[in-house]
């Protein structure tokens, strides 16, 4: 489990050169900066963006769009996901509801979405049908994968509900919680610069693209996915770093739970 | 505890499996009873008959009012919560009948320390061997106070001298409240030593073939005593033969 | 009473109008911090598609709007109470290429046709002008909507990536600027005078709604004649006009700036160009009936004034 | 796991129904039949696309994207997925592309799509651009998470590479994988649609939409849209039964690997 | 086979288990040797060391020339691939050794048949009792064409008669080819009717506290004999007790 090891981290900058390299034999093979610019080309176009007064404004609204539809998944996934998986009755009810998430594009609903929602929210729903079903059927296998044992053992002995949840359900959830919230995630940040594209309101990365497009600055819109590059890298960073936090709270909790009365004990 | 014309059968597509067929035992309410018998006879399908973790095909299980309320049930296997530490494993099913975490926690680490598990505590089952994980398992069976105890093969993969302590403990504990016990063994004299009565089961569907009482006090029980060689060479006698 | 009113709150007219050419004529309403007279202010909205524009005007959180010619009818024979009060845009598409080897009209024949967005104004030309010159728009030349959006196009005309589409200005000027090679083969404007005997088709249109008219008759002559002046403002001065439609985020004022000469920016009444509306409409209908909602709009749809 | 006995289907018939009530008052709340047309009108559009000549086309076209799409996510997903839930190096070659994949809009590099594949392949590219990190993650966290006392005892019983991939790796993958392929199977779906609408290849669901959508006909867009709630619908169910293939195969190759030796040794 | 000056730490957190300290074992090739020992001493971690499956921290394991080659392991859990039936299960493991599928079958239900499970071929492990799942694993290892064979706990939660049943089984099997066998039990008449040497080991960190050579053959033992009697005696007192 060393994942970080020089090795690896060799390899991930290998890699990333690699692509560089790619895309710089790309550009001079195409031949076409209004298409595809170089690297040098869009390193200038990022190096102005950044310095641009506006920009942490964009990636503000960029961020909290993305942020708020991620908790909103990830929340009403497992919320949903743990009931269906539990309740035929629920899944069943679920299910035509489902069929119809995965289904609907948002261009059939975009008339809708305009009224109801302004357009800065637009992309938050775009996501949120986006990345629903993706949480919600992971969580749902998730509780039909649950151990019959252990879940027989909570039962013999008692458990309350609210113990079943917490030291059953959601521990066992976790992976696949987190593999749904890593899924979800990286949909999120698509479908939200996506959809901005689409409904341009007045601050994000993806109405800077469609303005830069229509200015026919690819450099620009290069620059930009850049950035959404490297936020999503970020976030995947802060992510496991979150993915961290609990154990190390619960290592916390328990050596303030047990720690000490153990030493008073003995 | 009186199971009354039990019919037990697991459908297995084509080939039904009739577990248990029309099986009568009553249980002296405040008894040890040991059930020995051949391997996949139906004994851990009798235990969770009694702990209504199933549900009998036919016939049915009467309970004494003195064993109405919460079991303990040692599995065959640990069944430990895998996230939790060996402390945690076995305060954790105290925990809707006991109020006070203090009192929860001593309990714990009393059990634990009997079973030899004082230095654990904050292992993971991952992290124990096998013999070590089943303490863990009888450690929590142990302090959750069940009226009734079902322990299938409790002290199965641990050593000569720390299953004799394990059993003297066990007697102890046992003698306080005097709760219904019923297990699961293939160790004659472990089941000579405790048991009030040994129950010995025939092949697949599980028959009674012989019911042995012991009459002396546990406590005055040792292996030497003539009435349980005795006893052990009829036990032996009894228990069905490999074919 | 009325006097205090207007003072403390000025009356804003929200008018919606999309990315692109169609927004240019209206650009001179935001000349004076949107005051277009005593205690009246336009709100210009700017959206990326006409989606947005009629989901907000259905919705009568919009009063006037700019549209194309056939969504303003569309809209009307929907059922949406607006009326048609001007025309504030003419044709100006090209049928433009980058290869030298196409020198007349049988060259076009199989050739693939790139066109910004399907069931768009260009689409709908190209369509009725391969007709007129004798093609048939769905067998003997391919029409290409892969790429939806005009600046795209530009690119990728630019980038010699495709080397036959149909493009409003300012895009062919852009085009142009980036790939000096660029040939118009057909001027469609004058192909539809050619065959139609009218002057320029209608292309974008002012629409207000039904409730603005009633409610605010007053405000609504002064945007009229506000809007008559904008666009001789735009037409008078460019490089200002560029600036706002930079600031008004319609499009960069370097590459607007120099189009708007080309761009038939107009002004004329429901009236004026009532005849003119009437033909584009009927060959519309003639074409595909399903682009103006089925039907000839009727009378009450135009706007007398 | 008696999931269709008749209350199930009864939940599922009610939730149907729920939604079409919302649907109709919804409709006659907002009163506009050019933003939300009733389930009626819909119904009469449905019915007159159902019957126009192109429907078979337009419905062949999107579903062999989505299916072409939906075989490539899953063949690469999975094959990258256990390179990378098996080596660390490869995890680290891999996860700067991964990073790239989830971040890159389809937009930015729409032009080169276009350049690279012809208009009707973009729906396609766009759909691997989104439903492959979903895959990829899935497989890789199904990798990591096989029972490794089943891997050392398959490692000390001298189990070749293929007998592990085919009889560990395969089956414990098997729940990771089906919820890989559900979740980019929903996906697939409604980018392939989105795709379709952006670049109007010359048949497809999204093509139509797109054209109805300009010509303000919001009832058959809407049509197109439960043609498309029911292709996934029908898509789910197929790949259910495809799911219980599987086991049956295995059960007949079993009676013909065993069942007969069996019988003759006895 | 040889263990020479054994180390293995297991490092959790801050307080590291020493498990194995400069053990030193050295074992006939072609013998069988008991492991006996108290639970946790680092029985499993010595078979693990052996089989290969754990790297020790210090010391090294010599191999004699006829222990070379794949080795049959019956771990302290039967192991078995829930997704595949018992006779799948056996047969699968001999795949990579025995090329021919009619006599890998045939192995298959051969060893099925010895632990009694003739009738359950087709059954999956999670259908099976405890008892039936670990006579799969005994199945496997003893089918398994191994050099040597490391065996943990192999008859736990077996009843008697099968336990001696399989016992005397073995000892048949072992004596055609006489491979080298390790095996680890809690059960000392066990140890002395198969094992040529028992070897007793301490409380963690394990040491050998004693070593008891058996001349006798197996096939001429039996539990009432006054050799194994008095061997018996001597074992249990070797044995550590329960502290
Ligand atoms: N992965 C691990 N991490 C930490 N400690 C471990 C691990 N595996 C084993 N141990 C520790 O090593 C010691 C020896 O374990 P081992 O499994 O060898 O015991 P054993 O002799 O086989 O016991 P038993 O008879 O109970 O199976 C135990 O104290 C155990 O806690
Ligand atoms: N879920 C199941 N499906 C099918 N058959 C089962 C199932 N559970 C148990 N059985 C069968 O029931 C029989 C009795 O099982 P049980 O577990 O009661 O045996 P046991 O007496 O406890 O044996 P052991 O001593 O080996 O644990 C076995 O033959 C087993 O194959
Ligand atoms: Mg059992
Ligand atoms: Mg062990």
């Amino acid at each position: 489990m060393h994942r970080s090891t020089w090795r690896n981290k060799l390899a991930i900058g290998g890699s990333v050169l690699l692509l560089l390299l790619f895309w710089e034999l790309g550009a001079q093979a195409l031949d076409a900066q209004v298409i595809l610019p170089t690297p040098g080309a869009t390193a200038v176009s990022f190096w102005s963006i950044v310095n641009s007064k506006l920009f942490a404004v964009n990636i503000r609204a960029t961020v909290s769009r993305a942020l708020q539809s991620f908790l909103i998944i990830t929340a009403s996934g497992m919320a949903l996901g743990m009931l269906a998986g539990y309740s035929p009755i629920i899944h069943s009810i679920l299910k035509p509801l489902l069929v119809v998430f995965k289904a609907t594009p948002v261009m059939s609903v975009i008339l809708l979405a305009f009224i109801w929602f302004s357009s800065g929210t637009v992309p938050l729903f775009s996501a949120f049908l986006m990345g629903f079903p993706v949480m919600f059927i992971q969580v749902e296998r998730g509780v039909r994968q649950i151990s019959p044992r252990l879940s027989e053992m909570t039962r013999m002995y008692g458990f309350t509900r609210w113990m079943r949840l917490t030291h059953l359900v959601v521990p066992s959830l976790m992976p696949s919680i987190i593999t749904g919230a890593k899924s979800s995630l990286s949909m999120v940040w698509k479908v939200v610069i996506a959809a901005e594209v689409l409904t341009v309101p007045r601050y994000g990365i993806g109405s800077r693209m469609q303005l830069s497009q229509v200015n026919l600055e690819t450099a620009s819109v290069l620059a930009w996915t850049l950035i959404a590059v490297l936020l999503t890298a970020c976030g995947d960073g802060l992510f496991e770093i979150v993915l961290r936090f609990p154990s190390w709270f619960i290592k916390r909790r328990h050596a303030r739970l047990y720690g000490l009365h153990i030493r008073s004990e003995s | 505890m009186i199971f009354k014309e039990i019919s037990k059968t697991y459908p297995k597509d084509d080939n039904r499996l009739v577990v248990l067929k029309d099986f009568t035992l009553s249980i002296n309410p405040g008894s040890i009873t040991a059930l020995l018998g051949p391997s996949g006879c139906g004994k851990t399908t009798l235990l969770r008959l009694a702990g209504g973790l199933e549900l009998p095909d036919g016939g049915s299980i009467e309970h004494d009012s003195s064993e109405s309320g919460p079991t303990s049930y040692l599995f065959q296997e640990p069944r430990l919560l895998p996230w939790h530490s060996v402390l945690a494993n076995v305060e954790l099913v105290m925990r809707p009948l006991i109020g006070d975490k203090s009192e929860r926690l001593k309990r714990a680490v009393d059990f634990l320390e009997i079973v030899g598990l004082a230095d654990f505590l904050r292992f993971k089952p991952d992290e124990l061997s096998g013999g070590m994980r089943q303490r863990v398992a009888i450690a929590r069976a142990f302090a959750f106070p069940g009226k009734v105890m079902l322990l299938d093969e409790p002290f199965q993969g641990l050593d000569h001298s720390l299953r004799l302590s394990l059993l003297k403990a066990f007697t102890e504990l046992w003698k306080k409240d005097r709760r219904t016990v019923l297990f699961v063994t293939h160790d004659v004299p472990e089941a000579l030593l405790i048991a009030d009565e040994v129950v010995c089961l025939s092949h697949r569907p599980a028959r009674i073939i012989e019911n042995f009482s012991i009459k002396i006090p546990q406590e005055e029980r040792f292996l030497g005593d003539e009435t349980l060689i005795q006893l052990q060479s009829r036990v032996y006698r009894a228990m069905p033969a490999y074919t | 009473a009325l006097e205090q009113r207007k003072v403390m709150q000025p009356l804003s007219i929200r008018m919606a109008v999309m990315q692109g050419p169609s927004g240019f004529s209206s650009i001179g309403l935001t000349r004076e911090d949107s005051f277009i007279a005593e205690g009246i202010r336009v709100e210009l909205n700017v959206y990326p598609s006409p989606a947005e524009v009629i989901a907000r005007l259905a919705n009568g959180e919009m009063d006037v709007a700019a549209l194309p010619t056939n969504v303003a009818a569309n809209l009307y024979n929907k059922g949406v109470a607006v009326k048609l009060a001007a025309v504030v845009g003419e044709g100006m598409l090209m049928l433009v290429s980058t290869d030298d080897t196409i020198t007349e009209l049988g060259h076009l024949a199989g050739r693939k046709i790139s066109i910004p967005g399907a069931g768009s104004t260009p689409d709908q030309m190209a369509r009725i002008i391969t007709a007129l010159l004798g093609f048939d728009p769905d067998n003997d030349i391919e029409l290409d909507y892969s790429i939806a959006a005009p600046a795209q196009l530009a690119q990728m005309l630019i980038a010699g990536k495709t080397d036959l589409a149909v493009l409003p200005e300012p895009f062919v000027t852009v085009a142009y600027n980036g790939r000096p090679g660029l040939r118009v083969l057909i001027n469609i404007q004058d192909v539809w005078s050619m065959f139609t005997g009218t002057g320029n088709y209608p292309m974008t249109v002012l629409v207000v709604s039904d409730a603005f008219l009633k409610a605010q008759p007053e405000a609504f002559s002064v945007l009229m004649a506000s809007m008559k002046q904008s666009v001789e403002w735009v037409n008078a001065n460019p490089i200002e006009a560029g600036d706002l439609i930079e600031k008004a985020g319609i499009m960069k004022a370097t590459l607007a700036a120099p189009a708007i000469p080309r761009s038939s920016l107009v002004f004329r009444t429901a009236r004026e160009s009532h005849d003119s509306l009437q033909d584009y409409y009927k060959m519309l209908f003639g074409f595909d009936y399903m682009s103006i909602g089925g039907a000839l709009p009727d009378a009450s749809f135009y706007l007398e004034k």
